[in-house]
């Protein structure tokens, strides 16, 4: 029963517009399709996505007393001190990467993807799954020191004489922190009257854009599938192992939070999720020898697929299984 | 009418390193300049988004010693390190002035 | 009295922010004026348009039985066999066009124009006028087969050594197919509930963005007008002459399959418009030689304002009238 | 208690999501962060914008008696005269600018701003002030007069050759006057059945949009921050002193047409506004030799911030004033 | 197979101007062109938005003589006026046919 | 610092056929290439929408050698069939390795 009810879930998350628009981008890439989305497009996308998760988010956090988000904020943060260490070891220790690429991947790993978020919040939300309002505002705080780790362990392994300052200056004011976090005060400020006046725009059609994003995104990863042929198994076992022990971790971490299940759902999402739009960017200009085929391919090809087509799901079904045991201790 | 020889002077980069080079140049002397947004594939592989940034090619008419200063700065501060490429070539102007100093 | 209602249909249609939108954009390109949307913003609202039509015509076509679609699903089969091979034998026998335009053209008037047809969906909805939900499958189905006709033709006629099969791979995927059929089918899959949660983008604002879409398509049939005068009134002749002819074929065989007023009104649409998205890219490939002045110039300068502006209204009002007749048989 | 209830108007129209999209916008700017708009969205967002103003405001003039438009229309008219030739005195006999700059800044100060505007009717809406329907159209009317008024000084002054009717065609023909009276005509015409089918996209939205858009504005505006200080006190405090004289004068004008508090409102915004759509086009065209360092940062980094943060709300504080004196006379 | 030397003009303008530009190079006697939007900084200072315009390049493969009627024809009507500058650079091609009459 | 001469191959066509040129002319053997979108016109006319495609240009950085590989392959296999037009010239670079095999 338990597994009938594990192979429904999947099969109602498989059939939503988002994931079957993932799936045909794919499918189109591969089919060798004509289908490209305009220049600008992707980016256009993307600002709308992160500022309409900032905003939302911004405004329900101005109804959250302060004291119910410092436990999980807390956490959060030490989480994404603790992932990319671990996945530094995975990789460089276990999985014999080298220096360089365990720890690019390990800033992949370590911070988090906001589309995969977005789609965790629309599951939940369909699905009628409650979780708290905090939520996008531990999106923005995971974003970056996941990367600043990794860097940080790319450096003394290296000892190489990179500005950290610099470094540490683009990654705060990466385009990606600057839409999430003023989307978030400016959610905060203009509070619940503010945010009707713009909600047609930030909020109806939110899912409605997400799904055509993932078409884009589908697109993009379709053309990446073939590198995967090339990176060979290596890569693709590791990945999904680090995901696993990212997931059970975060799981367990956000149920010790006291988080609701659907709190935990989504924070399991964020650890096992890798990022794919503030990390490249930044490991290009500071890592610019790794190979973009190994921590692009990981964090798009393998890692965003599995989460949005089967790791969703199962994150959520696990939540409900460990919130009721946890909150039994 | 009269035209004269002048180089220019191209440049593909990184977006994300367009500030910092456009800097750089000014510094050699450079009048005026041109950039384009342009995607590329070279020993870094491509870019897949435009979230990522792509590449912009930034082309710079100038007389010849400024030409070889801008190409020994480039040389010296990204060659080694950034996906960066440059190359010089020929060209024929009017108002030469305008270029060059 | 008849002639008053004609009048009066036409003015109302005339008076729709589309058309008037359209008529703005061939205005302003007259005016000179700078008006211009930016790159990208064509392409942008094409896949929207595509996309939405899609997933909205696979919701209702999750509700149609399908043996409902057997009969007209194969009329349009039918249709779309036909149409080339009369279009060609009017335009290279009587015209005298050569056979390579004579084939383009025909290609062209083989297959549909996705925006005329949604202008038609809105036509009849704000007329009130019901349609079958699968008509956007009709359009699915009708976009390929006349291209492959007309290069069929052409190539007999040229004994051309082109590859069969890639110009096939190259139809059969191109962007626009993959997204009316990938949008037809994630309809189908996520059904109604799935539809409800993209509906805020993909259905409500519908009708604005082909507002918008109608004023880009304005300039640049505004650009082409130029042209007509080049090619002179044998285009335009020989043009309405096949759009007139295609649309009786059409609304007798939509009324002989038992398809309501509203769905007689729309398949004549469908066989009356000439296609000036799938087409030309695949001509452009696939029979280089043949001139865009010509095959550009009918579809988007003669048929596509025509119908917008006049042949909508006409073509429904025809099959309020042969409905009835074919009927009572 | 009066000086409180300004603070607290300012204080709530700060807090509104479009004020502080700009200001973030102009923060990311500072902060050097790589946040920036894909080509085409700001041109994309304009049109959006000023079409959507067009449409609504026919619709509303479609109710509005023209006899009611008659004496706002020919006041609008007249202040687009007075205002140039004040500005041109202004800067070049008081403040010392040269012909050539000063006639460029006077077309900037004697056009208006359709972002300005908006944002007066979203601050408006929101208070719950009621205005005229036929506000968008002044906004058109008073789009180019100026700008002619401004070139015909600085051709009486330098007599240059320019070919006056080019550029009056242009001008004429120009994108914005293209989208906002066509938008008008189109509202006219297709009347409040037409409205409803696009309104989904051209009402509901439309603050959100301009929310995205302020925010893209913040990041330009940002970028001529720099400038303010190459540009010396000289043309901040002359171009507040001609922003409060236009300001006083124009509410006055209002006053006098009988326009309700709204209207006086919205009418002092549009006197008060330098266009930055219109004229900049128009002055690189027609006085290449003006320097964009000046009209550019005086319309959008002084005057533009200035209007949008503390004078939209001072002018409709001031109209509530105005409008009780003018009217027991 | 040979290739034959052509020219390569290069002309950066205001977008505003890219019609006008056109229509007098072909006066001149080009077969084709090409066009780029690119962005740019010289005396005129940088654009900021896409409303008020960008740069374009004009590109046009023309032997010598046209060439020459180009720099001609833009230095009398542009150079002094407006925001224009162009150059002319040597290149190889197959089909001289194609490109000059 | 020493700038050695080497080719610069340029290739205007339609989008729609860059897949297939990216790969003929990587069978050539380039190290890495650009790519922009422009728009153009030449006999085949202007296009009207982005959706039928614009064209693209492709540069490549190559040796002599190859830059003559690549034109014979073009007129081979596209010249006569397709809106394809190419030119070489004549550029100097630093790091020749990285361009030339
Ligand atoms: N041989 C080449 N010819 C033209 N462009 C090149 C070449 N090699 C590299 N590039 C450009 O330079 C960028 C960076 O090159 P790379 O550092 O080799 O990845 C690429 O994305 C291309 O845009
Ligand atoms: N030295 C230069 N090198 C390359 N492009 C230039 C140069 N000077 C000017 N330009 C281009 O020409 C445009 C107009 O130049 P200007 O008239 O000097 O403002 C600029 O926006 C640049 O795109
Ligand atoms: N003489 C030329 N100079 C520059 N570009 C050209 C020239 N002729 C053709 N082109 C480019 O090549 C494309 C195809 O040319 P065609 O096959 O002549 O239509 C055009 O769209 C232009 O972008
Ligand atoms: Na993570
Ligand atoms: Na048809
Ligand atoms: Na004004």
């Amino acid at each position: 029963m338990q597994q009938a009810d594990i192979i429904h879930t999947l099969s109602r998350s498989l059939a939503s517009p988002m994931v079957l628009a993932f799936v045909l981008g794919v499918i189109a890439t591969l089919l060798r399709s004509d289908l490209k989305f305009p220049e600008g497009m992707y980016m256009g996308l993307t600002i709308y996505l992160l500022f309409a998760i900032g905003l939302k988010g911004g405004v329900k956090l101005s109804h959250t007393p302060l004291i119910d988000f410092l436990l999980p904020g807390g956490a959060a943060v030490i989480m994404c001190c603790i992932i990319p260490v671990l996945t530094y070891f995975i990789l460089h220790h276990l999985a014999k990467f080298d220096t360089v690429n365990a720890a690019a991947m390990s800033a992949h790993f370590g911070s988090v993807s906001a589309v995969t978020f977005s789609q965790s919040i629309t599951y939940a939300e369909t699905a009628g799954i409650a979780f708290e309002g905090f939520m996008p505002a531990l999106l923005a705080i995971m974003e970056v020191p996941g990367v600043l780790i990794a860097l940080y362990i790319a450096r003394k392994k290296m000892a190489t004489d990179n500005q950290n300052n610099e470094v540490m200056r683009e990654l705060l004011t990466g385009k990606g922190i600057i839409l999430l976090i003023g989307g978030i005060l400016i959610g905060l400020m203009s509070g619940d009257q503010g945010y009707e006046s713009v909600a047609p725009l930030f909020d109806a059609p939110f899912k409605g854009i997400l799904c055509l994003f993932l078409l884009e995104v589908g697109l993009v990863t379709g053309r990446r599938v073939g590198d995967l042929r090339k990176v060979g198994l290596r890569l693709i076992a590791f990945s999904l192992l680090i995901v696993g022990i990212n997931a059970l971790l975060g799981s367990l971490v956000a149920a010790f939070c006291g988080l609701s299940v659907g709190g935990i759902g989504i924070f399991t999402v964020l650890c096992a999720s890798a990022s794919y739009i503030a990390a490249p960017a930044a490991i290009r200009i500071a890592l610019p020898e790794a190979n973009p085929g190994y921590y692009l391919t990981a964090a798009l090809a393998i890692v965003f697929p599995f989460n949005v087509i089967v790791g969703i799901p199962l994150y959520f079904k696990l939540a409900t299984y460990i919130h009721p045991i946890i909150a039994a201790l | 009418m009269k035209l004269v020889p002048l180089k220019l002077v191209t440049i593909i980069a990184l977006d994300a390193l367009s500030e910092r080079i456009i800097k750089d140049i000014k510094q050699c002397g450079i009048k005026g300049y041109t950039i384009t947004h342009v995607e590329g594939e070279g020993l870094q592989g491509k870019h897949f988004t435009d979230w990522e940034g792509r590449n912009v090619r930034i082309e710079t008419l100038v007389n010849e010693e400024v030409a070889t200063s801008i190409m020994q700065k480039l040389a010296d501060a990204y060659f080694d390190k950034y996906s960066v490429i440059a190359f010089v070539s020929a060209v024929e102007v009017l108002r030469r002035e305008k270029f060059s100093g």
